[in-house]
């Protein structure tokens, strides 16, 4: 049985059709990746799956359970994690603040403070300043900081949106090694990048999005080697 | 009778007379205009009760105007779509002003139970007529009973600068008070805003000795006076006016506290008059509240307006305009006792005014009792 | 002497305002808006206890926990009705929202209680306090009042720092998608803030109408207003803000009225909240909210 | 002469040191990078440049005129426009008004003109729609110039940031990281896009971008910061191959 | 996608011109009505307030719907121009002044003097944000209506004597004439609104708001509303946007007021009339119609003003009612669920595919 399924997914703005009935599944343990131009409805399919926005049509199912109606905070009560788009950091509170929030469905104080040194270790940055507010850090920081405070809800399935967004190409190598880290540690990943070569490089498999409909699937090394692929989303 | 607003048809009955009622029902004045509204109501049903006027039942309506000038316009003009023939009204005295120059240029009667301002007079062609006094007399007959019985030396004065009424009297009072050589040493306003506490006023009071608190007030604020100047150990006399009655009525309000307060009231609802007595009584059984003098007021205005109709002759079928000519001359003829009538009775002059003698009442055991 | 006897006034008033920007800084700040309906629970508040006092003799005690219980259910319920369909739209769609159940709630009062104006009986059992040789009078109700101010003050900002529900309000004031993200109920989140902010409602009503006496359907309103400015005086959002603008905003209205003008002490109330919003924008304790550009 | 001078700049928030010693000079013409770590103060020193931030020291010379201490619209006027990390439209209007929101101060009428439309009004407005029409086509957001700001896709909307900020005919452009979300192949036509508009507008631009292909592909010189503070100056090529810069910054 | 559309010009044209038909229409119908004695006398007492609370409606909803700051202090502005106006009237109706040329100097005086005040508050007030400036514009509203109600004048032959302590300090000869008498306002002041004026007035309200936010100004305004920070970086000079809509929106309020002072023989600052409560029912009108739209204003004000009088045969209730249809409104309009509603069974959808076409375009 895959981890998360979704099924003849439909999502509208109004009457605006963002989603035009896709379909995909994530197995326990894999990586993920979702390319697509801009606009392709990549945010909004992960929006959708957290519960932020409410599919018109088809399902979602996360361990066997339809969590399609299901309100978002509990989706995330049972062990999903988003790093959002535009990274939505909690502007007024430090970035401790903003990292213990990310553990807020947790109880034991002992791991969460282990969790929290896990995260200080992966973006030593965060450490530094823990006691600035978020909202004035600046955007690669905030970005990390949308990373951290996801992992501190220790999740078992992890969806990313742009997370090498704004950051150094140092940076960018880096955030991939996490997501690796992650990875072998256990938590299902779900990623959606505009750097696709770097996305497709890690992933296992890979979901090609279009004006919102699923355009190609497959093995990620193979759709590396894809022609098309190459020519629209890896620039070569 | 049933609910003076229900069952309202605008379809004209041409064989009654039609009595229109404003004032406040709902806003923070709302107890006014409903104590307005019952007393009139009581009237009307004792008079048709009785076989009308002229043998001709009366037909009374009353709309509120949240005592709001531009609402009691729109009020007077729902009135008069339903056929409205003479006015009980209005209640306050800002909205009496608007309407008057409505009913001045409609050339409609009206008689208003408790807009006291010489404003709403003045703003007629003659066909306006209050009930109550004019808040000068009253502000210039509490100077003289003050000054006649000194009753103090140093008075505090306490007053609604916001409220027409209150510094109506307010203003006539001092000019008395200062001619019969009375020292005013403290007077300090509040306004609608702000008239729940008190402490600040009455520590200037105290501070300058005042020993007779004059209070040109309503009796709610007075409620919450008395009882601060209790909790600050403030002891001075206490004199009102006609809108201090009501003070004994206020629910749960601890009655010993106004203990020998003095005012100076053309009602008192447990006067030992019949009239006033049975009046309480159908008020009480009916609205399940002790009549004030708005009520009886207004009681008193349908009373007139049943003696000028009587005195004029006129009839259900006049036009409203016909029926003001008729009863504005026929007003300065009656006189009537009514529940305000004093020992000299009511009677009214040109201008509108009426004449009645205050009585001068105190409070002892939780009752009225004449000076 | 009278100067310090019109300090102890201000002081007594302003504690009764900062108890009810309390309850508005704590709605205000995380469910960011402004609920006008604030005072007019506090009447609710009043006359559940006039009420059962009153008609069924019930003790002082019990009608407040009563009353604090009746306001509590009522802020949940309002907010369930009236705000809460409009989570989604322009915060000043749930401004007239408000407004609509304030005016709602003092109509209904009308209806069920009539327009007179009921004397309230202090609750307040604690006996006042003479100073001076009998010229300096502090009541109960002013000691009651400073004290519950401070203590509620104490817990709400403990609750707030510490409690898991308090760190979930705090996200939510500042992005509710984000803070569903963290695995926080908005709705249970802001369903608890009315609740807290209505409770405490009750208890600033009692301790309102014991004070200055006296009951009626509009008791709330003008209060309502002034404890709004109380908040934003204080920085509005702020609690410890909210205590210190609501007693200096009591101080100044009270030495205003003594010493310049009683017909202009809103006027001048409302002129020093100007002025302390010009020299500091975000007023006296508010948080300077930086825009990273 | 060098169009813009800025010498011994910096800035501190509380204790930290932002921004420090920061200098560069970029001649008329040239496509300038600025690259650096994450809060390496590149942002902040785009602030500065703009008046949203006033640095403790250092001087801002624009075509010779100092422009420290100024207010932003002040700046605007002189001679510099931007486009934000952090994409800022007026999103509740069309992309057309967009861009005529840019062009405020290069076709002004009076309020009253406005309201009692005077021939002035027809006449300014018809120059107005041409010339941001015109803007549009560069972008090909022309077809589009009807569309709310807030539903183009997130490519687009940099690109009408770009624009609106051309509209206020500036000498200098400043771009913070305009490919970020953008796929390979978007940013390939950004690349043309910025050539482009220098070419034809005849436009200074200075850049952040963590993007390495569009930085090698047409930035001209680089500055990059570390820690507030420059760490290479110099030619785009020299700059990538520093050991230091790929230490701190590159990677591999 | 929902479009902004290049036919812009042609949409904002077009719902202008329906607005202005619209108010044309009503203006038409209303005379033939009144003139065949068809209309009521409560509709014809109502007819000069409509249009009071459409001008003022409008005014507010530049500031708050184009220039996105909230005010609750419209009601001082009104309260401004109605008291400056019914000074001027009152003091020129002894000098036998022609009385349409009298009313028209009150209508700019009254105008003039709120954009004054309008402008003096909006210059400290605009640098606060949200509801700062909210808080703000009603301290202001409060302030205007409790210094006026402090306020003496008076008018005898040796000139104008004010005061603000009480009608017995003018000192003013025995021919005075109490102009401002406290908290007794204005009493006596001349009946000319009409609802000719009225619709006039609202007409050229509307002329210059539509006229002002098509235009470069309205687009500064708006860009204000909408993003600061990128405002500021195109070189558009906030303060003086913000001030001149505020000023201009003040002013119309301040027409409004004039209105106000000259319909009833009387005029006073009542929490009523010039307190809050009204500042917040203007919002209401504006929240309601839609913010930026000058014709729900209107509508919407009118609807909610004859409202309560509608509701009269509910007696007491009726306030209550009123209340309760306030809140259902507002949940209709803006909860996300009736919106979803609304869409399906919108007129547009049920007459189909045609409607539709249109939209795409
Ligand atoms: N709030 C909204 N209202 C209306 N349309 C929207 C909204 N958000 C997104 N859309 C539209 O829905 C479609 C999908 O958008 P989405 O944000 O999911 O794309 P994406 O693949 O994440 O793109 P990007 O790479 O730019 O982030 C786009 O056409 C977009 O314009
Ligand atoms: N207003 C502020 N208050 C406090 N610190 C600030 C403020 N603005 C920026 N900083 C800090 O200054 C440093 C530089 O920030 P800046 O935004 O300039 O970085 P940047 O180089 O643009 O980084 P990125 O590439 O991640 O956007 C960061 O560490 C940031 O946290
Ligand atoms: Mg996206
Ligand atoms: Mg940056």
């Amino acid at each position: 049985m895959a981890m998360l399924e979704v099924k003849d997914l439909e999502v509208y703005y109004g009457m605006i059709q963002a989603i035009k009935g896709i379909s995909f599944e994530v197995n326990q343990g894999e990586v993920i990746a979702l390319i697509g131009a801009n606009g392709a409805g990549k945010t909004t399919t992960l929006q959708t799956i957290t519960g932020m926005l409410q599919a018109k049509k088809g399902h979602i199912l996360f361990e066997g359970q339809d969590i399609t109606k299901v309100p978002g905070h509990k989706i995330v009560t049972m062990g999903m994690a988003h790093v959002p788009e535009g990274r939505r950091v909690f502007a007024n509170l430090s970035v401790y603040e903003n990292l213990k929030l990310g553990a807020y469905t947790r109880k034991d104080k002992n791991e969460i403070a282990q969790s929290l040194e896990m995260v200080y270790e992966s973006f030593p940055r965060l450490k530094e300043r823990r006691n600035q507010s978020a909202g004035t850090l600046s955007g690669g920081e905030q970005q990390m900081l949308a990373m951290g405070r996801a992992l501190m809800s220790k999740p078992r399935i992890i969806l990313m949106d742009e997370p090498s967004m704004g950051l150094s190409p140092i940076f960018v190598d880096e955030i991939f090694k996490i997501i690796q880290q992650v990875s072998a540690a256990g938590t299902t990943v779900l990623l959606v990048e505009q750097n696709a070569k770097k996305a497709l490089a890690i992933a296992d498999r890979a979901y090609v999005l279009e004006t919102g409909k699923i355009a190609l699937s497959g093995d990620a090394k193979e759709l590396m080697n894809n022609e098309s692929i190459k020519k629209a989303y890896l620039g070569e | 009778g049933c609910g003076s607003n229900s069952g309202s048809s605008s379809k004209k009955d041409a064989d009654k007379y039609y009595i229109g009622g404003i004032g406040p029902t709902t806003g923070a004045t709302a107890i006014y205009g409903t104590a307005v509204k019952n007393g009139a109501q009581i009237a009307v049903d004792e008079i048709n009760a009785a076989g009308g006027i002229n043998g001709k039942q009366i037909e009374y309506r009353f709309e509120d105007d949240q005592n709001d000038a531009e609402k009691s316009v729109n009020a007077y003009n729902t009135l008069k779509d339903w056929g409205m023939q003479m006015l009980v009204g209005t209640t306050t005295t800002a909205p009496c002003i608007a309407v008057a120059g409505k009913t001045a240029s409609d050339n409609m009667f009206q008689i208003t139970p408790s807009a006291s301002a010489p404003d709403v007079l003045s703003s007629g062609n003659g066909n306006i007529f209050q009930v109550c006094f004019t808040d000068p007399n009253q502000g210039i007959a509490s100077a003289q009973y003050i000054a006649e019985n000194k009753l103090a030396k140093k008075i505090g004065i306490i007053y609604d600068s916001s409220d027409v009424y209150s510094s109506g009297i307010e203003e006539k009072f001092e000019a008395e008070a200062k001619d019969k050589g009375l020292q005013i040493v403290s007077k300090a306003a509040f306004t609608a805003d702000s008239k729940t506490d008190f402490g600040t006023q009455l520590q200037k009071a105290k501070d300058a000795g005042a020993d007779l608190l004059f209070l040109p007030i309503y009796y709610q604020e007075a409620s919450i006076i008395l009882k601060q100047a209790d909790t600050m150990g403030y002891k001075p006399k206490f004199f009102g006016v006609d809108g201090m009655d009501g003070i004994l009525t206020v629910e749960n309000f601890d009655t010993k506290l106004a203990e020998d307060v003095m005012l100076l009231t053309p009602f008192a609802a447990d006067a030992k008059d019949k009239a006033v007595q049975n009046f309480v009584k159908t008020y009480k059984e009916k609205y399940k509240d002790t009549p004030n003098q708005f009520a009886a007021d207004s009681y008193d205005a349908v009373y007139a307006l049943k003696a000028a109709i009587e005195e004029s002759k006129a009839t259900t079928d006049m036009s409203a305009s016909d029926m003001c000519d008729a009863l504005k001359g026929a007003m300065t003829k009656i006189k009537m006792q009514g529940l305000t009538g004093g020992k000299d009775g009511l009677t009214w002059n040109e201008s509108g005014e009426v004449t009645k003698s205050p009585k001068a009442v105190i409070i002892k055991n939780g009752a009225y009792k004449a000076m | 002497m009278s100067f310090i006897s019109y300090l102890i006034n201000g002081i007594s008033l302003g504690s009764i305002y900062a108890i009810i920007a309390l309850g508005y800084t704590m709605v205000y700040g995380i469910a960011k808006m402004l609920n006008f309906a604030h005072g007019d629970v506090i009447m609710i508040g009043c006359y559940i206890v006039f009420v059962l006092m009153g008609s069924f003799h019930l003790n002082s005690t019990v009608s407040i926990i009563a009353a604090v219980i009746g306001c509590t259910l009522l802020g949940v319920v309002i907010e369930k009705i009236a705000y809460k369909p409009l989570r989604k739209a322009s915060p000043l769609a749930v401004l007239i929202t408000a407004i609509g159940v304030s005016y709602f709630l003092q109509n209904l009062a009308l209806i069920l209680f009539g327009a007179d104006t009921k004397s309230f009986t202090s609750v307040v059992h604690i006996p006042s306090i003479k100073l001076a040789g009998g010229d300096l009078t502090i009541s109960g109700v002013t000691i009651a009042t400073v004290i519950s101010c401070i203590v509620i003050m104490a817990a709400l900002m403990i609750f707030i720092k510490k409690s898991k529900s308090g760190q979930a309000m705090l996200a939510v004031s500042e992005d509710k998608d984000a803070a569903q993200l963290m695995g926080v109920n908005v709705n249970k989140t802001i369903s608890l803030t009315f609740a807290i902010g209505s409770g405490l409602a009750a208890i600033a009503g009692v301790l309102l109408c014991s004070a200055y006496p006296t009951l009626s359907p509009y008791t709330g309103a003008m209060p309502g207003i002034k404890a709004f400015t109380a908040a934003v005086f204080g920085g509005i959002g702020s609690i410890p803000g909210a205590l210190i603008g609501g007693i200096l905003l009591g101080v100044i209205e009270i030495l205003g009225r003594a010493y310049i003008s009683s017909q202009l002490s809103d006027a001048i109330v409302f002129a020093v909240l100007i002025i302390v919003l010009l020299v500091k924008p975000t007023g006296l304790l508010g948080k300077q909210v930086q825009e990273k550009v | 002469m060098a169009l813009l001078e800025v010498k011994n700049l910096g800035i501190s928030f509380g204790g930290l040191r932002a921004v420090d010693r920061f200098e560069v000079e970029i001649k008329k013409g040239q496509l300038y990078g600025l690259i650096g770590p994450n809060g390496a103060g590149k942002t902040t020193v785009f602030n500065m440049l703009t008046g949203v931030y006033k640095p403790t020291d250092g001087i801002i010379k624009l075509d010779g005129e100092d422009l420290v201490g100024k207010k932003t619209i002040e700046i605007n006027k002189a001679g510099i426009a931007r486009t934000f990390q952090n994409i800022r439209l007026f999103s509740q209007q069309s992309v057309l008004d967009n861009v005529k929101i840019g062009l405020h101060n290069q076709y002004k009428y009076s309020a009253l003109t406005g309201i009692l439309r005077l021939p002035k009004y027809h006449k300014m407005e018809k120059e107005m729609n041409e010339k941001a029409m015109e803007l549009l086509k560069v972008f090909e957001l022309d077809g589009k110039a009807d569309f709310l700001a807030s539903n183009l896709p997130y490519g687009e909307q940099r690109k009408l940031e770009i624009a609106r900020a051309l509209a206020t005919n500036p000498k200098l452009l400043l771009l913070d990281e305009p490919a970020a979300g953008m796929n390979p192949n978007e940013t390939i036509e950004l690349m043309d896009t910025i050539r482009f508009v220098r070419d034809n507008f005849d436009m200074t631009v200075l850049l952040i971008e963590h993007d390495m292909k569009l930085v090698s592909g047409i930035c001209e010189e680089l500055t990059v910061l570390n820690f507030g503070q420059v760490l290479a100056q110099g030619k785009t090529k020299d700059v990538l191959n520093d050991p230091e810069v790929i230490k701190a910054y590159l990677g591999e | 996608m929902k479009k902004a559309n290049l036919k812009s010009m042609n949409k904002q044209t077009k719902s202008m011109l329906i607005t202005y038909a619209m108010v044309i229409a009503v203006f038409i119908i209303v005379e033939v009505m009144v003139s065949t004695g068809m209309m009521s006398s409560l509709m014809q007492g109502l007819l000069v307030p409509l249009c009071i609370y459409s001008i003022v409606a409008i005014g507010l909803n530049l500031c708050v719907g184009y220039l996105g700051e909230l005010s609750l202090g419209h009601a001082g502005f009104m309260c401004v121009g109605a008291f400056s106006s019914a000074v001027f009237s009152k003091c020129m109706m002894a000098t036998g002044m022609n009385e349409t040329l009298r009313f028209i100097l009150a209508i700019l005086i009254g105008t003039v003097v709120a954009a004054i005040f309008g402008w003096l508050i909006g210059i400290p007030v605009l640098r606060l944000r949200g509801d700062y400036l909210a808080i703000v514009t009603l301290a202001f509203g409060e302030i205007i209506k409790n210094v006026i109600n402090v306020m003496y004048l008076g008018k005898d032959s040796k000139g104008f004597h004010f005061s603000i302590k009480d009608s017995a300090s003018l000192n003013m000869e025995a021919d005075g004439q109490k102009i401002i008498d406290g908290a007794k306002g204005i009493v006596g002041t001349p009946n000319q609104s009409t609802f000719v004026v009225g619709i006039i007035i609202i007409l050229i309200s509307l002329f210059v708001c539509f006229n002002l936010v098509n235009s470069r100004t309205g687009r500064a305004i708006m860009a204000i509303r909408d993003n600061r920070i990128a405002a500021e970086s195109v070189g558009i000079n906030i303060t003086k946007y913000k001030l001149m809509a505020f000023t201009i929106s003040a002013a119309i309020a301040g027409a409004g007021g004039v209105l106000y002072a000259h319909n009833l023989s009387t005029l006073t600052a009542l929490p009523a009339n010039f307190g809050y409560n009204m500042s917040i029912m203007i919002l209401v009108f504006v929240v309601l119609g839609g913010m930026g739209s000058f014709r729900g204003s209107i509508i919407a004000a009118v609807l909610l003003t004859m409202l309560p009088e509608v509701l009269r045969g509910l007696a007491d209730y009726r306030m209550l009612i009123y209340a309760i249809v306030l809140i259902i409104m507002m949940l209709f309009n803006w909860a996300p669920k009736a919106i979803e509603w609304r869409e399906k069974y919108s007129i547009k959808r049920m007459f189909g595919k045609k409607a539709k076409a249109e939209e795409v375009q």
